[in-house]
């Protein structure tokens, strides 16, 4: 699981069967007795009377996938944890869907809870990933995380 | 030594392109970015992050790759 | 969505589409920035030599119920938070299946990783719900929250 | 006054039934708790909790509802 840089990008919104396929495939793993799932949903935020409709993500993804990989080593050897899985979204997202769905799965829900903060806490320093939130006036700004 | 820079997020409005080639000889990253800031002033308030081989750089690292990323601050998420 | 007395308990295991239908109902909700979902699994645990291969979920439902809400109605006065939903298995729960789902929403990520911690140490320290873990020879014990 | 004492979990196989009543007058939860540890010895080490009207009791609540729920530590979730 730990091994090999994985590809955390899809395009568009996430789907929430995508969430409940993930779900189900750790129903065969019994040792795992708690999860923890962090999920990103673009608002529709309003800024000086316009409002946002949607995100366009663009990445500098290969990077972005090293990054994920190192940042989910390092949380393997930091946490008792038996699986996380990262995913982002690349294009566009509206407004109300979801842009990003990090899952961390362990024996006890103490790790999950300290893992999957501060994997989504690293995602959002570390990563190369850049929003730009498209308003229902065809005009733009770019996203800041804080 | 030709060096391939691309931008990223706001950048690439702010440049008015996505990458461009620069030929540099043995330079740092701190060097590199002075560099940009004469060319592009309008880059001086953003905090810009220099990769190399998909890694942040530290200030006084030698550039060595042929392919540099410049970036913006990151909004993933 | 704080007023009413909900009912928490779902019987049996608690299926994936459950979790994603819940998800997709709050694609609606665009105020929405951050979802972060809390799910118990039953473990295989071994015990001298047998294994757990279900846990039989019995409640005071109608107090379960109440003390729930109580921990919601408190929950939303101290985080701000959009929404939060609680269920729970009752009855057999097989290894690999998820009995307990909770699910906090709010406009940021910081109220929602610490409504969730909270909330799910909560039900654990204060809900009348009893489990039997049940082992593959037929003998069984009683499950312990520490 | 007729109370209804409901039992949970371990508690309906350590005292072989899920129910009973219980004839008392204006007694404490402390003194309905001696009162069951005396009936039920095996109960002594359990920490047992007293709820009436659907709230866990303090010890020196007198006890008003004719239904009392008994119950082992709980272990929901």
């Amino acid at each position: 699981m730990k091994d090999t840089v994985k590809n955390i990008f899809i395009e568009g919104g996430i789907s929430p069967e995508k969430i409940s396929n993930s779900i189900l495939s750790h129903q065969s793993k019994t040792e795992i007795g708690a999860h923890d799932i962090f999920l990103g949903q673009v608002r529709a935020d309003k800024v000086q009377g316009k409002t946002v409709r949607a995100i366009d993500f663009t990445a500098q993804t290969e990077m972005a996938n090293e990054i994920c990989h190192q940042i989910k080593e390092a949380t393997f050897k930091k946490y008792p944890i038996t699986c996380m899985h990262i995913y982002h979204s690349l294009g566009k997202v509206l407004a109300g869907e979801i842009c990003i769905f990090v899952f961390v799965s362990a024996a006890h829900r103490e790790a999950v809870f300290k893992a999957l903060q501060e994997v989504v806490d690293e995602i959002k320093a570390n990563v190369p990933i850049f929003g730009k939130e498209l308003f229902d006036d065809s005009t733009h700004q770019w996203k800041e995380n804080n | 030594m030709k060096v391939k820079l691309r931008y990223y997020g706001k950048l690439v409005e702010r440049i008015g392109k996505s990458d461009e080639i620069l030929l540099v000889d043995d330079i740092t990253v701190r060097e590199l970015l002075s560099i940009l800031e004469k060319k592009y002033p309008q880059l001086k308030q953003l905090s810009i992050k220099i990769a190399q081989n998909n890694r942040i750089t530290n200030i006084d690292e030698t550039i060595t790759s042929s392919k540099i990323d410049v970036f913006p601050p990151f909004s993933g998420g």
